[in-house]
């Protein structure tokens, strides 16, 4: 499906799914803020930084060990969320990035978090750290770093892959207290093997909605539910013609089956004129 | 791409002082843009870029040989291996020399003004430099010696390589140590976690001997403890996962949507 | 008794006299590769000495990683992305358009201005819109084919416990295969239902079938979790077959 | 009575709080001593090992096996024993084979191996194996030779010459003149081969134990061949190439040992830490 003539079914489905959230955040902009339910991972995050602020000892955040893309944009969002409540209370804090383009806009980010909170005076350019783009060198590094700076609260949200677990049991022997999530779900059980609180799958873009209340990224947060409903209806629907019609396999396939591969478009339309 | 060929070799250097003029006044006017203006043009310029894509994927196709393969492709198609994959990867490797620069400036402070801990700054330094000179040194197609090669082949592959592997295997200790610390039957939760984790570990190692003698055909087959490990992972964790995915896929898409069309409020366009 | 970390880094340093001896005779005896093997030895027991403690070793062993692998990275920007897809088109092929990329990465370096640094945003928000317009395709060749195969048949085609022909392409589903499919759909949809955010769990029902959703994610992850020790596993065990036998020769090689 | 659970408390509680550093010393000296002195586990072979087995033994004399070797020194501890015993059998049953590779460093690895194995079959490179080298572009090379081999890869990757001048690839064409492709890998390489080449060609998959849970639905699909499952699947190729005489033990076996110690540690870890948490609960709760 490399593109939307190989099967307009698809891209009409998707256009569907854009449009509900559309107009979820639409809604949502006119004023109706909606409910959304308690996500503990995410309450966790001022808890820890308390902690930190406590103690007087740096909280570390980093942004997954990607490049640039929507993953470690959403972390940002959440890391400034991060940031600018550190920033009140004045508690040090570093972040380790591994990819240069996400290292500048991490910079402007963090400057602008702190100037928000009218401390920009607070901020330190060495701060924000670009260590290595390369992953073991990356993870050596922030293991040494959360031990001589014995870090007392950590987060890490983003995109990992095998070093999840060095930089989870190294905080965890430091004591950190440890917030994190991520988008691969093959590194998640990793997470909750050693961290504190683990935001699971897509609570991770839950967060920006979860911590600013805002109406753009609450009324999306509607939209991808109204969405994921659509998905299980089919996938339900799907499930139920397969039972009817006793379809396991073989040529005399379904109709449902073939809209959602290449050329469903053209067996629907071939469906419609056999009706008539 | 004939026509982006210019015709003298030496005019290179006429255009590229060109570009840079160019640069000169586009950013001097940048640098005089009203506040209120920036996000808009921010704005605009994702929107462009991300148009290309989308344009990319929604206009119908039309068969084309390419490598003695029939791939379907629009007028756009052509345009992502040989003008935007090559733009975002120069792009990047040029930005490369910003995080580069952040980091041998911390490490050079320390060196010149002797903070605790100097030493290993300079070391770091040395060995950025020397990989950098036998780096380029051996890959370079002129006449080297043979120990430029042989100083490279030391670095990369007797230190670099060895210390990946070195620190990629630390994460078996840690699996240890985190098991054994949180595999407790605390919670009903824990205990799933543990017990799942226990059965397709045995499935794969010498779980498999334990229950060898039963017969792998019939409905015997189900007291074999790989065919438990192979259940698990197939009938609850791939669906599991799969439904952690779409969620997962439907807040990337909204999220690329929001920054796509300007209306994200956070990180990249700076409020 | 706890071992200062000044005294470590001077051990250390005298341990050095030996330890370039040592690397002297694996360079007789076993030329380039030996002493390849010896340094491979001791970076592999400096980064492991970290599992003890913090120690000035580590430390050391960690900058030298961290400047190879900068260096590594520059000789790689240049040799695989920029000799190829920049430089050689503009000074070879003069395809001079190609200079246009010079622009947008002056731009970024704006990031270290104190009062301009808003330009360094330009190229990103460029390459953010890439990877915000690629998500459509993505998603669509993603998870389509994932929402096709998540239809699963709950009829029987033959009513035995025991599929006779277990191949895909005799098109049976037997007793226990419609299990499993309910098996799975039930875990899919319950998963599914515990990561709605905005609708209440307001009925008893909803709220059990998300919380049976979030005990069969364990069930996963916690397969997941074994699934992954063995790989682990067999890098550690490498890695010590490289200590033990091939650094230190303390048994017979395999091959 | 009550004397001994007294002494039993501190054990118990230090059990339960026990040091990292002396789980990490136990899992050291675990692994370390049947690496030194080797011990055999015993094993059955999967059935996914067995039917990559079968279908690289099968294959007829006029046609090539593709290795595609996508890994290196990181995870070396399962790979090359995959790659090992793989190369054991096509070189004991003459088997013609390629090896090529979609990452940059993997190449030379896949060569020191290869030339290793080679040496002591006497296999002979351009008369009985080739090197189509590394391949940047997965998917071109993939639908290139799916239509036509020899002008995808043009030359190989040692020799430097037209690949139609070696004598390995006589009547070597295209990707029906190939009985199985093989991707041995550390990542999801496989799914270049399972997208874009040519349908009707076998594919294989040798991957590391991560990697394996994704694959197996390909495999139950039939889109995958055969599936070696990490070290395991290592020491399963190994022991079907020792049962019929296509080869000998190598790093399979030998690794095994010390994983199941490992393996066997971590469950009696999570026993005694098990065990000791509900000891002193009890305790507390008298």
């Amino acid at each position: 499906m490399q593109h939307a003539c190989d099967n307009w079914f698809v891209a009409f489905f998707e256009g569907a799914l854009v449009l509900l959230i559309m107009v979820r955040i639409v809604k949502s902009m006119r004023g109706s803020i909606p409910f959304i339910r308690r996500i503990p991972g995410l309450n966790a995050i001022d808890e820890a930084i308390g902690r930190a602020t406590e103690m007087g000892k740096p909280i570390l955040m980093i942004p997954g060990i990607l490049g640039l893309d929507i993953v470690s944009l959403q972390a940002l969002n959440v890391f400034t969320h991060v940031t600018r409540t550190a920033a009140r209370f004045a508690t040090p804090i570093r972040m380790c990035v591994c990819d240069a383009t996400l290292y500048t806009i991490s910079q402007e980010v963090i400057q602008d978090a702190y100037q928000a909170e009218g401390k920009p005076e607070l901020y330190d350019p060495d701060s924000v750290r670009f260590l290595s783009d390369q992953q073991f060198a990356f993870a050596a590094s922030v293991a040494g770093l959360i031990q001589r700076e014995q870090v007392a609260a950590t987060f890490f949200l983003g995109s990992f892959f095998a070093e999840s677990l060095i930089f989870a049991e190294v905080a965890n022997s430091v004591g950190a207290i440890q917030v994190a999530g991520t988008v691969m779900t093959t590194q998640t059980p990793f997470f909750i093997a050693a961290c504190d609180y683990v935001i699971i799958g897509d609570e991770f873009y839950a967060a920006s909605a979860y911590l600013s209340k805002e109406p753009v990224a609450t009324g999306s947060l509607v939209g991808q539910d109204y969405a994921k409903l659509l998905l299980t209806f089919f996938i339900v629907l799907g499930s139920i013609i397969y039972t009817v019609t006793g379809y396991a396999g073989g040529p005399q396939v379904p109709l449902i089956h073939e809209l959602f591969a290449d050329g469903g478009w053209t067996a629907l339309l071939h469906s419609i004129r056999h009706l008539f | 791409m004939h026509n982006w060929e210019i015709a003298q070799g030496n005019s290179i250097w006429l255009a590229l002082a060109g570009v840079l003029l160019v640069t000169f006044i586009v950013i001097g006017l940048l640098t005089k843009l009203p506040v209120t203006l920036r996000r808009p043009l921010l704005s605009f310029l994702v929107f462009v870029s991300g148009l290309f894509y989308a344009l990319e994927y929604f206009l119908p196709t039309h068969m084309v040989l390419d490598h003695g393969v029939q791939v379907p492709e629009n007028f756009l198609t052509d345009l992502i291996p040989n003008i935007i994959n090559p733009l975002a990867q120069d792009l990047s490797a040029l930005l490369f020399g910003l995080g580069l620069f952040s980091l041998m400036r911390i490490h050079f402070n320390n060196v010149v003004r002797q903070r605790s801990g100097w030493v290993n700054s300079l070391a770091l330094l040395i060995s950025t430099l020397s990989m950098m000179v036998f780096g380029f040194w051996s890959r370079a197609n002129l006449h080297h010696p043979r120990w430029v090669d042989q100083v490279y082949h030391h670095l990369f592959d007797g230190v670099y390589q060895n210390m990946d592997a070195a620190m990629f295997s630390l994460i078996a200790f840690f699996i240890l140590s985190a098991s054994y610390r949180a595999f407790r039957i605390r919670s009903f939760e824990a205990s799933i976690l543990m017990t799942s984790a226990l059965i397709v570990l045995l499935g794969l190692s010498f779980g498999g001997v334990i229950t060898d003698k039963v017969p792998d055909y019939g409905l015997w087959s189900n007291f074999r403890i790989e065919t438990w490990s192979s259940w698990i992972l197939n009938i609850i964790s791939s669906p599991g996962l799969r439904a952690i995915d779409f969620g997962v896929g439907l807040g990337g898409l909204a999220m690329g949507l929001r920054i796509w069309l300007g209306i994200e409020k956070g990180a990249l366009f700076g409020d | 008794m706890k071992i200062t970390d000044r005294t470590i880094g001077i051990i250390a340093v005298i341990c050095l006299i030996p330890i370039s001896f040592g690397a002297y005779l694996y360079y007789l005896r076993f030329g380039q590769n030996g002493l390849n093997i010896f340094l491979g030895g001791l970076v592999t027991l400096a980064v492991y000495s970290t599992l003890y403690r913090e120690n000035p070793i580590y430390r050391f062993a960690e900058h030298i990683y961290l400047g190879l692998a900068a260096g590594y990275g520059v000789v790689i920007a240049w040799s695989e992305v920029l000799s190829t897809q920049w430089y050689d088109p503009i000074f070879k092929q003069h395809q001079w358009l190609w200079l246009w990329i010079l622009p947008l990465a002056i731009m970024a370096y704006f990031v270290f201005s104190k009062k301009h640094s808003w330009i360094s945003r330009i190229p990103l928000v460029i390459l953010s819109g890439f990877a915000a317009g690629t998500i459509f395709q993505g998603f669509v060749s993603q998870y389509f084919p994932q929402i096709q195969d998540s239809f699963k048949s709950l009829r029987p085609t033959i009513y035995t416990l025991q599929n006779p022909d277990p191949t895909p392409a005799a098109h049976i589903l037997s007793i226990s295969g419609a299990i499993n499919n309910a098996i799975f759909l039930i875990t899919l949809t319950s998963v599914l239902t515990y990561f709605f955010f905005s609708f209440e769990h307001k009925t008893k029902a909803i709220r059990g079938y998300a919380q049976v959703g979030r005990w069969l994610m364990m069930i996963g992850f916690g397969a997941i979790f074994g699934s992954t020790i063995m790989t682990r596993f067999a890098l550690l065990v490498d890695r010590m077959y490289f200590i033990l036998i091939e650094w230190m020769h303390l048994g017979h090689p395999i091959i | 009575m009550n004397n001994t659970t007294n002494n039993e408390m501190p054990l118990l509680e230090k059990l339960q709080k026990i040091d990292r550093r002396i789980l990490y010393l136990i899992l050291i000296i675990v692994i370390a001593i049947p690496t030194i002195w080797p011990i055999n586990i015993p094993n059955a072979p999967l059935p996914m090992s067995r039917d990559l087995w079968n279908t690289i033994n099968a294959t007829p004399p006029n046609k090539i096996v593709l290795l595609s070797s996508t890994w290196t020194k990181n995870t070396r501890g399962e790979n090359q024993g995959q790659m090992e015993a793989i190369l054991n059998q096509l070189m004991s049953r003459h088997i013609r084979f390629a090896i090529s590779t979609f990452d940059p460093r993997g190449s030379q690895v896949a060569l020191n191996l290869v030339n290793s194995v080679a040496k002591k079959y006497g296999y002979v490179y351009g008369k009985n194996w080739v090197d189509f080298g590394y391949q940047p572009n997965g998917v071109n090379y993939v639908k290139g030779i799916s239509v036509d081999l020899i002008q995808t890869v043009k030359r190989d990757a040692v020799l430097k010459k037209p690949l139609q001048d070696l004598p390995v690839m006589k009547g070597i064409r295209n990707a029906d003149n190939i009985q199985i492709v093989v991707e041995i890998s550390a990542s999801s390489s496989q799914y270049y081969w399972i997208q874009f080449l040519k349908p009707g060609v076998k594919v294989g998959f040798a991957c590391t134990s991560v990697m394996a849970p994704e694959a197996i639905p390909y495999y139950t699909s039939h889109q995958l061949a055969g599936i070696l499952w990490g070290a395991k699947g290592a020491y399963d190729y190994e022991q079907l190439n020792v049962e019929h005489h296509t080869g000998d033990w190598g790093s399979g076996r030998q690794y095994m040992g010390p994983l199941s110690a490992a393996f066997g540690l971590v469950i009696l870890s999570i026993f005694v830490g098990n065990l000791a948490m509900f000891l002193s609960r009890k305790r507390t709760r008298q």
